[in-house]
C-alpha cells in the first residue's frame, strides 16, 4: 500500500486524484458512477458572477484523441452555487476546489469574496480560471499576460481567508509559461494548475464553415498531454516549491505518473470522464499500482522525480 | 422498486444485422435492461482501446430485455454514418463494448389510458416499440407513423402493424407509402384516431415540424431530439438547446440529461443553435457591461 | 476535374500538395513509393551552413494521435545539399522548397546565399526554420520573438535573389502568432508556412526519466491539426493577401481541406507519411475529390473559402 | 533481376499463432515476398483505421513466399509487449494490415562458401532460418546459437536442427540448455566450427557482447540491431546510431536503412545513445562558437 496522501497548499488531500473544471460539472452526475468521496477533490466548473448561457451551438468537435469545446462558461452564478452545490458537495464528503471566473478584475475579487462567504469546511482551495478575456482590455484573456494574470489572481487572493488556498490555473497559449507562472506566484498564488485548454478550432467540411458556433475553441485531451507535462516539467524546474494541480490529457494511471514525475502534487481527469465516467476512480487505483510496482512508498516522494534522476545524471 | 440511473458496464457485442440501411445491433450489458423505460439511450465507446475517437457515441434502445439466453441485453439500430457508428457496425460478436446506460429523461407516460400517435424519423422508430409495449399495457390506443428518405430507412414497419391500431408510412421519394412527409399525414391520423399526445423521434427538423401541428391541433407532444453529445451523462454542457420552463424563463438546457425528451412546444425550435437573447444568462448586447 | 493550380508567391505549382520539412528527407526514400514530380513541391529537410550530428538517442516517442521528436537538424550542410540533392531533386522533376535553418542572423545569410548559388530552376521556394535557437541570445528560439523572426527572415531575403520567393515557417508555441506573422511579412516574407510542431514532453514511466535524450521536443501529428487550422485562420484573417503553406496534422484529404479553406494555399504532409508514405499522393487524390464534390472548380476558388462564408453570415 | 525496394500493400492477416512466448503471424501481402533478402524487415500499421497509434511497428521477416495458396506471403514473430503489438497479436484471420516492405540492408552473404555462425537472441532468431538457408545454398557451412531468457522466449529450436550442422541453446534461467549467455558459448562454437563469419540479430546489449567477442576471435560479425524507428524507410532521422565508416569517420547513420544490418566492429557500442564528440558534424564543445 502506497501511501497517497498528498497537499496543495495548505490544503491537505487523501489522495491526489480530482476531477477537472467544467469536466465534472458539480459532481451531481458522476456521483452516480462513483462516490465522490473517494477522490482526493471534486474541481467544480469554473463560476462566474451572475447566472450565463453560455455560447451558441455547436459547442464540440471531436479531434484525434481530443476535442475541442466552446461552452462559453455556462452556469447558475456563483450565489446559487455557494448556496445549492457547496453543502451538497460537503454532504457527500468531497474535498472542493472551487474554480472561479471573471470578466474584470473586479469580478474576480466579488465571486472570490461570495465564496469566502461560504460554511467553514466547505471549500478546500480556490482555483483562479484566467483564460477568459477581460472585457476592460480589448477582451484580451487574463492568462496570456503576467500582469493581467497577476491582477486577477491578487483580486482573488485578498477576498479569501488566508486559510484557503489559491491555485491559479494557467494556458499553455504563451511563449513563456514560467513568466505567467512566477506572476502568479508574486501575487499570492499558493499552488498553480496547469494545464487549460490549447486554443483550437476545426472547420466543418461539410458546411465549409467553423464547426464551432463559436469559431476557436479550446483542444483537450489525450492529444495534448504532451504539452501538460511539458509546462509541468518547466514551471516545476523554476519554482520547484510550489504546489502543482496537474491535468491535460490524462487517460490512465501511467498517464498521471508522467504529470508527476514532472511535478504534479496531484492530478485531475478531465475529458477522459466523457469516454469513462468512472475514469477518475480507474486512474487512482491504476496510478496507486504503478507507484507500487516501481517502489514508491509515498506518492509525494514520485512528485518530480524525474527531474531528480535528471538533475544526477546530467549536472 | 427497479434500480435507476445509469452504469457503466463492459459489455459484448452478441451480434450485428443488416436491417435495410440500418444495423441492428444486439449488446449484452448486465444489469442495464432493468433500468431502462422508453425514451433512455444508450452511450458507447467507440475504436476500441487504442481509438482516437474520444467521445462517446449515443443511440436510442430499442428492446432491453433482463434476461435472454446470455443475460441482459440492450438493442440498437444505427446508420454508419462516420467513423464511430461505422466501427460499430463492424463489430463482431464477442468483441467488447463499453456500455453507459441508460441515460436521458425518458418519455412521459399518460396516467390515464389515452390515445396516443408514434411519430418515428429514419432510426428514430427504434424507441418507439417499446413505449408503446408501455402505453398498451396502460389501456392506451396506439397509432403509428413512421417516415423515412426512402424504404430501406424505414425501421420496423412489420413490428408496428403488431403493436398499433394504425400504421402509416410516408417516404420522400414515394418508395413506399405516402410520398412526402410526416407531417403531411399527421393531421388525418389526428382526426382519425382522435390523438392526446404524440411521441415522437427523429431527425430535429422533423420534430419542429411535428411539435407546431400538434401545437396547432391541441395535442400534447412528447419528442426526443438528437443533439451533438460530448458525455452524454450531463457533465460537458455541449448538448444544450433553449427550452422554456415552467416558469416561463427559456434556459440552455441539457438534452442528454433534460431530455433527450421535451415537450414538444418547450423548446425553441427556431432559437436551437443560437443563445436567444431573452434567455436566462445571455450575453449582454454589445456595448453593454 | 477540379484546376489544382496553386502559387506560393511567385512560386507556381501545378497542385498543393507537398512534403513537410523533415518528414521526407531530401526526396530520394518518399521517390521509392511515388515520382517526386507528382506533388506540387517537395520540402526538404531544413539545413545548416555546416554537417550536424543531431542529437543524442532516443530522439522519438510516440504520443496520442501524434509523436514527439527531437532530432537537432541532423544533416550534411548546406553544400554537400546544393551539389548533391538539388541536382537530384530537379532530375526527377520536384519543385523543390528548400527549408534552411541558422543559429545566428549570419547563418541565415550564408545558408540562403549558398542555396542562391544554385543551378536555376532548381528553387522554387525557400523556407525559413526559425524555430532554432539563437546562440547569440541565450539560445532564444527566434520564431518566439517578433524582432529576431524578422532578423532572420530578412537575413535570408537579402541573401537571395528576389525571384525566389521567401516563406517564414511560424512556430505555435506564441502568445500572438499574427505579431510574429506581421514581423515575419515585414521583413520581407513573400509567405508563410505554418506550423511547426508545438513543444512537447514525455517521461518515461519504466525509466521514471524524460524519454527523448533532448528532454522536450516538438509535437507533431493529427493530434495538432486542430492548432495548426486555428493558426491559419488567424493569420489568414489578418493577412489575407499574404499566401499561406499549411502543415500539421494531416492525414486525409478532408483534413487538407480544413487547412485550406481555414487559409492554406498550399498543404504539407508531415508525420502521417510514417504511417503511409504514400500519403501525399493519396491525400492530394482525396483533396481532389473532395472539391469535386463541393463543386469547387478551381482549387484556389477553396482557398480561405471558411472566412468568406463566415463574414457574410455575422458581418 | 528480381525487383527490389520497399512497397507499400494493404495486406491480410492469414493466421496468428502462438509459439512459445511469441506469435508467428502470416501476413498476405502481394508483392513484398519477391523483393525479400535474409535481413530485411517490414513496418505494419497497427491499430485500426481509428487508431491513435500513428508509428508502425517493424518485424524481422520470418519467412517470405512468393506465393502460397493465397498468393505472396510474409511472417513474422511477435512478443506482444505494447499496444501496437498487442494489437497485432489480436488480429485474426482476414484483418486487414498495411504493410511496408521489405525494409533495409540484408545480410550480406559471403562470396564463397564459408563457416558461418548464426546467433539469435529471443525472437531474433526469426530472421536467421531464411538466411540459413541462402547460406547453404552458396555451400556454407552453418552452426547455430539460440539465446533467451528462458525456454519459453526461444523461436525455432527445433527448425533450427533441421538447418545446421550443430544448435547450441542458452537461457539465462537455465530451463534449456546451458545457463547463461550466447557469449558464454560463441567461443567453443567458434573453435568447433572454424568460424568465418557470425551473424547475429537480438537484443542490443547481446550484439554489443557478441562483437567483442567475434572481434577478440577474429570472426567477422554481421549484426542485426534494433533501434526505435518512427518511420522505417529512412525520412525522419530517429533510429540513428554511431558507426564508423570505410573512411574511419564516425556518423550518426540510420539503422533503417543503412542497417539494420552493420558490420559488428563498424558500431561504436559504448556509445550508442550519445553523440560521440568525435562524430561528423557533433555539437563543439560548451564554449565554443
Ligand atoms: C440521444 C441520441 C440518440 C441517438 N440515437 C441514435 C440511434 O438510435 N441510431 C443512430 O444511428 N444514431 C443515433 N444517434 C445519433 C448518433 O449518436 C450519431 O450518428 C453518432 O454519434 C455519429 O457518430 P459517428 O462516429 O458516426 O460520426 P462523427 O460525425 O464522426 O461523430 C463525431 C462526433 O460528433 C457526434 N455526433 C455526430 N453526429 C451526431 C448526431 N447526429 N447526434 C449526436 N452526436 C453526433 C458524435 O457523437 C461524435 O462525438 C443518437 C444521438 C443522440 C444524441
Ligand atoms: C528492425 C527491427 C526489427 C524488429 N523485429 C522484431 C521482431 O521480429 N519481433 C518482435 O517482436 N519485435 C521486433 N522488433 C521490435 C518491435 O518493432 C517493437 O517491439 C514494437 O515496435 C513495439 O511496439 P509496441 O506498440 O508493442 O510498444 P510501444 O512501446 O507502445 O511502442 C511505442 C513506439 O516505440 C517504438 N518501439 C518501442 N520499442 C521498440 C523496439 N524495441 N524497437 C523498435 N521500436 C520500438 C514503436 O515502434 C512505437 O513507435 C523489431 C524492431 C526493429 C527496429
Ligand atoms: C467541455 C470542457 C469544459 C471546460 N470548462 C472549463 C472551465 O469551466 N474552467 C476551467 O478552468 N477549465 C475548463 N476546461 C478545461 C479543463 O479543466 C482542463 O484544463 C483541460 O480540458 C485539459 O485537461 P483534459 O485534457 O484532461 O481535459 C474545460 C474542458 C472541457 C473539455
Ligand atoms: C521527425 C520530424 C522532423 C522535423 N524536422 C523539421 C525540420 O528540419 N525543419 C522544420 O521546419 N520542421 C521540421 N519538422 C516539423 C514539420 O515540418 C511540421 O511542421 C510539423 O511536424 C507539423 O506537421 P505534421 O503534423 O504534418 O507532422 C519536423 C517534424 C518531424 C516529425
Ligand atoms: S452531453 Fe455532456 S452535458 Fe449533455
Ligand atoms: S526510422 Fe525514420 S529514418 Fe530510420
Amino acid at each position: 500500500m502506497v501511501d497517497l496522501r498528498t497537499s496543495l497548499g495548505s490544503a491537505v488531500l487523501p489522495n491526489p486524484l480530482a476531477t477537472a473544471s467544467g469536466c465534472a460539472a458539480n459532481g451531481r452526475e458522476l456521483s452516480r458512477f462513483f462516490p465522490l468521496s473517494e477522490l482526493g477533490a471534486v474541481v467544480t466548473k469554473s463560476v462566474m458572477l451572475a447566472p450565463r448561457s453560455g455560447r451558441a451551438t455547436p459547442r464540440m468537435a471531436e479531434t484525434p484523441s481530443g476535442m475541442l469545446n466552446s461552452i462559453g462558461l455556462q452556469g447558475p452564478g456563483v450565489d446559487a452555487f455557494v448556496e445549492h452545490d457547496l453543502p451538497w458537495l460537503q454532504a457527500q464528503g468531497a474535498r472542493t476546489i472551487v474554480s472561479i471566473a471573471g470578466g474584470s478584475i473586479d469580478e474576480y475579487a466579488v465571486v472570490a469574496d461570495r465564496v469566502n462567504g461560504a460554511p467553514p469546511g466547505s471549500v478546500a482551495a480556490v482555483e483562479v480560471n484566467i483564460s477568459c478575456p477581460n472585457v476592460e482590455d480589448r477582451g484580451l484573456v487574463f492568462a496570456c499576460d503576467p500582469m493581467a494574470a497577476a491582477a486577477a489572481v491578487q483580486a482573488a487572493r485578498r477576498a479569501l481567508d488566508p486559510a484557503i488556498p489559491v491555485l491559479a490555473k494557467l494556458s499553455p497559449d504563451v511563449t513563456d509559461i514560467v513568466t505567467i507562472a512566477r506572476a502568479c506566484v508574486g501575487a499570492g498564488a499558493d499552488g498553480l494548475t496547469m494545464i487549460n485548454t490549447v486554443l483550437g478550432m476545426v472547420i466543418d467540411t461539410g458546411t465549409l464553415r467553423p464547426a464551432l458556433a463559436g469559431v476557436t475553441g479550446g483542444l483537450s485531451g489525450p492529444a495534448i498531454r504532451p504539452v501538460a507535462v511539458r509546462c509541468i516539467w518547466q514551471v516545476h524546474a523554476a519554482l520547484p516549491d510550489v504546489p502543482i494541480l496537474g491535468v491535460g490529457g490524462v487517460r490512465t494511471g501511467l498517464d498521471a505518473l508522467q504529470l508527476v514525475l514532472a511535478g504534479a502534487s496531484a492530478v485531475s481527469v478531465g475529458t477522459v470522464v466523457f469516454n469513462d465516467p468512472s475514469a477518475p476512480v480507474r486512474v487512482l487505483r491504476e496510478l496507486h499500482d504503478a507507484l507500487e510496482e516501481r517502489g514508491f512508498e509515498r506518492f509525494v516522494d514520485a512528485v518530480g522525480y524525474a527531474h531528480r534522476s535528471f538533475e544526477q545524471e546530467y549536472a | 422498486m427497479a434500480p435507476s440511473g445509469p452504469i457503466q458496464v463492459r459489455g459484448e457485442v452478441l451480434s450485428v444485422r443488416r436491417v435495410g440501411a440500418y444495423f441492428h445491433v444486439t449488446l449484452l450489458a448486465q444489469g442495464v435492461a432493468e433500468r431502462v423505460r422508453p425514451g433512455h439511450f444508450v452511450a458507447l465507446a467507440v475504436g476500441g482501446e487504442s481509438s482516437s475517437m474520444l467521445l462517446r457515441r449515443s443511440f436510442s434502445i430499442y428492446r432491453a430485455q433482463e434476461r435472454g439466453v446470455y443475460g441482459g441485453t440492450v438493442e440498437i439500430v444505427l446508420a454508419a454514418h462516420g467513423p464511430g457508428t461505422s466501427w460499430l457496425a463492424g463489430c463482431r460478436p464477442h468483441d467488447p463494448v463499453d456500455v453507459v446506460g441508460p441515460l436521458g429523461t425518458p418519455f412521459a407516460l399518460p396516467k390515464d389510458p389515452a390515445s396516443c400517435t408514434l411519430v418515428g424519423g429514419g432510426y428514430g422508430s427504434a424507441p418507439l416499440f417499446s413505449l408503446a409495449d408501455a402505453l398498451r399495457a396502460r389501456g392506451c390506443r396506439v397509432d403509428v407513423v413512421l417516415g423515412a428518405g426512402s424504404e430501406d430507412r424505414l425501421f420496423g414497419v412489420l413490428d408496428a402493424k403488431r403493436i398499433s391500431q394504425s400504421v402509416t408510412v410516408t417516404t420522400d421519394d414515394g418508395s413506399l407509402g405516402h410520398r412526402g412527409r410526416v407531417t403531411d399525414v399527421l393531421p388525418a391520423v389526428f382526426a382519425r384516431a382522435d390523438t392526446d399526445v404524440v411521441y415522437a423521434c427523429g431527425p430535429m427538423a422533423m420534430l419542429r415540424a411535428l411539435s407546431e401541428v400538434a401545437a396547432a391541433h391541441g395535442v400534447a407532444a412528447q419528442v426526443a431530439v438528437e443533439e451533438a453529445m460530448a458525455c452524454g451523462i450531463g457533465v460537458c454542457m455541449t448538448c444544450v438547446l433553449p427550452v422554456v420552463g415552467d416558469d416561463g424563463v427559456t434556459r440552455m438546457v441539457r438534452s442528454c440529461t433534460e431530455g433527450p425528451v421535451f415537450r414538444g412546444e418547450s423548446v425553441r425550435w427556431a432559437d436551437v443553435g443560437t443563445v436567444p437573447p431573452d434567455c436566462l444568462g445571455a450575453p449582454l448586447p454589445a456595448g453593454g457591461h
